[in-house]
């Protein structure tokens, strides 16, 4: 990968997980990791990984949805 | 690696930065899903442009599909979910 | 020393300093902080090469989030 | 000599001291299960630094073995607590209570794992079926899932068997082992789902 | 190969994991195995408590399940011990070491009582706790020696197992072997089904004397 | 004294794994100590990566039903050792020789290096895996039946 | 042979064009599909914009409208022509299912979309510049700001109605 892409996308894996790390609302961290986690899937392509990526691209929503399950419902 | 794809793929790239630090400086939860929705399909641009091969569709859609079926998770629950008529 | 191994240090010590001190301190996000650094230890094994040990453990860490999930949900209030 | 290995296990170790720190002085239990939980990626991250296939080899049932823990102490703890009542365990939103999305999503995940089969593919089918019976609130009967999982663990061993003393059938001992293992993880896997539910009876 | 346990009589071979019989881990070995057939033929006996001051007792009521499976987490317990007396690799090692704490924790977690339970849990999170330092240990031996063999290992003249690895798996042996300090409550020892926390007790010595070979052989 | 008061520290197990937690942080402390460790380059069971494969991340040469040399302890105990990590079921050779990019599904299904390594040369770890799996598992669902 | 910078221009705007008018046409803009996309314009609304355009924002966030089908099918176009571009409509339907949508909008865009890229391809546009326009023209929506984007989409609304 070019070395831009390196710093762009390795830039919103960090910056996302900074902001998953030190924000406090649950619902915030939640959408942060999102963001975190499409930093890391270029990274993934780039190996020429594609099957563990759709795999991977498929878990990360299940993960979160059973995260969701504990956040307080209809509670901002 | 094609010029015309190298462009694309930093704009892709460029725009995802732009949409990912929108998302840290906004504040209230739902309004940061429409730019995460951005990130998201320049992520899965550059999905495809960083390797484009017949499989990477898949990949592409899978990541797209997964991620906006975590934003409406996301957005649903934040807004109480289904409301009981009657 | 590729830039995803270096990048999977970082969030692995990120994430380990958050989810062993969580902020405000209740099981939600602990819970949520855990995930950080499962995603960076994925990246240390994608810079080695080992796909098939990342793919399972995509899996494993999602059925774990699940169990933790459960045993809080049964202890409500967090 | 600082070289690549050495930097990585610094780093995994610096995470495996915050980890051992926050569990020795932590005092609600809860958090200390949360706790193993991250414990346990350092240990996979010292394992993964090996970089060969013996990492991957040593990892991969690591992962199965340390998920079958947790499961085991999370309803330790629930006894102790005696934390019985029941918890919703449903979202209720759209896209899990009408859209087609545990089916669609569990289907491609259970067909996906049964190809892969092994310890991954069971990991991967078996959470399709948790993630099922989690949105469709299934309730099923455990002692089907438990004869499933003690027939594929002889199967496993018979397997064992094959490959070690008579090596020619390795390509059947190869099926066997596969299928047997597979069959194995996802049984006990949809355990976990159906647990969600109330007790049995 | 030349080791404290003295010269091995026998070898059992499963692809890379040899199994040796040094005159050490034979008597290992033998020990753990009576132990089992005890578990395997006792019968535990109804308890009976004499009511004070008069002539009548009545009798501990416990379920014929829970002595079942207390029952069968033993025999687990003996035939891990089994395994982790002979093994002759490093991670096999871990791994029966891991086998073993997992089902003394299932020994003592069927007991019906809450600070029995609670015993249980905190001795549960240290046995998984134990097996970080466990598997760190084997990981560090295989990455510094390129090999997990013990025989490999304690052929070569130059020791080149670092010492951190040495004390990761000691550490990790006393975490998983840590159950006598769970079970000691004289209730468990009194309750219904002792022979089987005595398990315990026992497997904790073998796993300790084990180590204590390995890791002088390396 | 202070060892009655050691000993009264250590009988109460809710302190025993602060006491264990702390040794492994010391331990952990005590590694990054010692840290430049040497790195052993003769490896058992090596990677080598061969990105123009079709099963790239785990190619290790030769073609289905032939021997592919595989770096083990003691070969001689294994006699097939080799056989397995070539092989490929159909549905693997068909996709082998379509796709480029989904060598990891194809090492995952039965045959490849890490179905060799798990079930035929260290096949008495995989054997112990599954039993703790199922010995955990037995716990986890007796105290459920329990109630 | 139009400069590589000039031909993503002017694909950004093709892109605009094709999935704004599939989307009204649609009536994405007429209410939320799921309580979240409501939620998503209420708070919109609340912040200056115009409720009709939030209801599309909100339905674009929560499932794979026009837009993605358009994304998605050039996408296909670049990596495996006109047969790739199908394909990712089949799986762009798969995804609306799974996000509850009936799946016309997305659909229809994703077809529409492949054979709109396929003719540009043919007049000396690259499929890849479609990718990148149809992210800047996502930008132009979702991305700069929301209370201006909502207005618009309003306006357009209005006129279909």
């Amino acid at each position: 990968m070019d070395s831009l892409l390196v710093v762009i996308f390795g830039f919103i894996a960090v910056i996302g997980a900074l902001t998953t790390a030190f924000n406090r609302e649950p619902y915030i961290k939640l959408i942060s990791m999102s963001m975190m986690i499409g930093g890391i899937f270029p990274f993934i392509v780039d190996r020429g990984f594609l099957d563990v990526a759709a795999a991977t691209a498929v878990i990360a929503p299940i993960s979160t949805i059973f995260i969701l399950l504990i956040c307080r419902k209809g509670e901002p | 690696m094609e010029v015309a794809l190298l462009i694309a793929l930093s704009v892709c790239a460029i725009i995802a930065a732009y949409a990912a630090v929108r998302v840290v400086l906004e504040k209230r939860p739902l309004r940061k899903l429409p730019y995460l929705n951005v990130l998201s399909f320049a992520i899965s641009g550059s999905l495809l442009l960083i390797l484009p091969h017949p499989l990477s569709i898949v990949v592409a859609v899978a990541y797209f599909v997964g991620s906006t079926l975590e934003s409406n998770a996301i957005a649903s629950t934040y807004a109480g979910g289904i409301q009981k008529d009657g | 020393m590729n830039p995803e191994f270096i990048l999977g240090l970082i969030l692995l010590l990120i994430g380990s300093a958050v989810s062993a001190f969580p902020r405000p301190k209740n099981y939600l996000i602990q819970l949520i902080n855990l995930e950080i650094p499962g995603w960076g230890l994925l990246l240390v094994m994608l810079s080695y090469n080992e796909a098939l040990a990342l793919f399972t453990f995509g899996g494993v860490s999602a059925l774990s989030t699940f169990i933790l999930v459960r045993v809080i949900e049964k202890r409500r209030p967090i | 000599m600082w070289e690549e290995y050495s930097i990585g296990l610094l780093g995994v170790l610096l995470c495996g001291v915050i980890a051992f720190v926050a569990l020795a002085i932590e005092k609600d239990d809860l958090h200390r299960l949360l706790l193993i939980d991250l414990v346990e990626i350092p240990s996979l991250g010292i394992v993964a630094l090996l970089a060969t296939d013996l990492a991957e080899a040593l990892i991969l049932p690591g992962l199965v073995v340390g998920i079958a823990e947790l499961l085991a102490l999370s309803q330790i703890y629930l006894v102790k607590e005696g934390l019985k009542e029941q918890p919703e365990g449903r979202l209720h939103i759209e896209v899990i209570e009408y859209a087609d999305a545990p089916l669609i999503l569990s289907l491609f995940l259970v067909v996906y794992g049964i190809i892969l089969s092994g310890f991954t593919g069971g990991g991967v089918a078996g959470l399709g079926v948790v993630f099922y019976f989690m949105s469709r609130g299934y309730k099923e009967d455990l002692s089907l899932l438990e004869a499933a999982a003690g027939i594929s663990w002889a199967i496993w061993i018979v397997s064992f068997f094959v490959f070690m003393f008579l090596p020619q059938y390795w390509l059947l001992a190869v099926f066997g082992a596969g299928g047997g293992i597979l069959l194995k993880v996802i049984a006990k896997m949809s355990l976990v789902g159906t647990m969600w539910g109330r007790s049995h009876e | 190969m030349s080791s404290v346990g003295g010269t091995p009589l026998f070898l059992l071979e499963f692809g890379d994991i040899v199994m040796y019989f040094t005159p050490y881990t034979t008597s290992l070995f033998i020990l753990a195995l009576v132990f089992t057939c005890i578990v395997i033929l006792s019968r535990p006996e109804n308890q009976l408590d004499i009511i004070f001051g008069s002539d009548g007792y009545y009798t501990k009521e416990t379920e014929v399940e829970e002595l079942r499976f207390r029952r069968f987490m033993s025999i687990a317990c003996g035939l891990a011990c089994l395994g982790a007396t002979v093994t002759g690799d490093v991670f096999d090692f871990t791994l029966f070491v891991s086998l073993v704490g997992i089902t003394n924790v299932g020994i003592v977690a069927a007991v019906r009582s809450r600070h029995v339970q609670n015993a249980a849990f905190q001795y549960g999170i240290v046995a998984l706790a134990g097996t970080v330092p466990l598997f760190g240990g084997a990981a560090i031996v295989a990455a510094t020696n390129g090999t997990l063999s013990m025989i490999e290992l304690s052929a070569r003249t130059m020791s080149g197992v670092p010492l951190i690895a040495k004390a990761l798996l000691t550490l990790g042996v006393m975490g998983e072997g840590m159950a006598p300090f769970y079970a000691a409550k004289a209730e468990m020892f009194r309750a219904p089904g002792a022979p089987y926390v005595i398990m315990c007790s026992l497997s904790s010595l073998l796993i300790f004397l084990r180590v204590v070979e390995v890791i002088i052989t390396m | 004294m202070i060892i009655s008061r050691i000993s009264a520290f250590i009988s109460d197990f809710e302190n025993l794994m602060p006491l264990f937690a702390g040794a492994c942080a010391l331990l952990f402390i005590i590694g990054i100590l010692m840290l430049p460790l040497p790195y052993e380059e003769k490896q058992l069971y090596p990677k080598q990566i061969n990105r123009s494969s079709t099963l790239d991340p785990y190619d290790r040469g030769g073609s289905p039903f032939t021997r592919a040399t595989i770096i083990s302890q003691y070969p001689q105990n294994s006699p097939t050792a080799g056989y397995v990590t070539t092989y490929l079921t159909p549905l693997s050779w068909f996709l082998a020789n379509t796709t480029q990019h989904l060598g990891t599904t194809i090492v995952a299904h039965p045959g490849g290096i890490l179905d060799e390594i798990l079930y035929n040369t260290r096949g008495l770890d995989t054997v112990v895996e599954p039993t703790i799996l199922f010995i955990a598992f037995a716990i986890g669902s007796y105290l459920f039946r329990r109630g | 042979m139009l400069p590589d910078f000039l031909r993503i221009l002017i694909a950004a705007p093709v892109c605009w064009i094709l999935y704004i008018t599939i989307d009204v046409y649609f009536k994405l803009p007429e209410q939320g599909g799921v309580s979240g996309a409501t939620a998503i314009a209420k708070d919109i609304e609340r912040g200056g914009g115009a409720l009709h355009g939030g209801y599309m924002m909100g339905n674009i966030v929560s499932s794979p409208d026009a837009s993605a089908g358009t994304l998605l099918a050039s996408c296909g176009v670049t990596a495996a022509g006109i047969p790739g571009g199908l394909f990712a409509a089949l799986l762009v339907y798969i995804g609306n299912r799974i996000c509850y949508d009936p799946g016309y909008a997305g659909t229809t865009g994703a077809v529409v979309a492949t054979f709109v890229v396929f003719g540009f391809t043919q007049i000396g546009f690259a499929a890849s510049d479609f990718v990148a326009g149809m992210v800047i023209a996502i930008l132009t929506i979702q991305g700069l700001s929301h209370s201006h984007a909502s207005r618009l989409l309003a306006t357009l609304w209005r006129w279909r109605s």
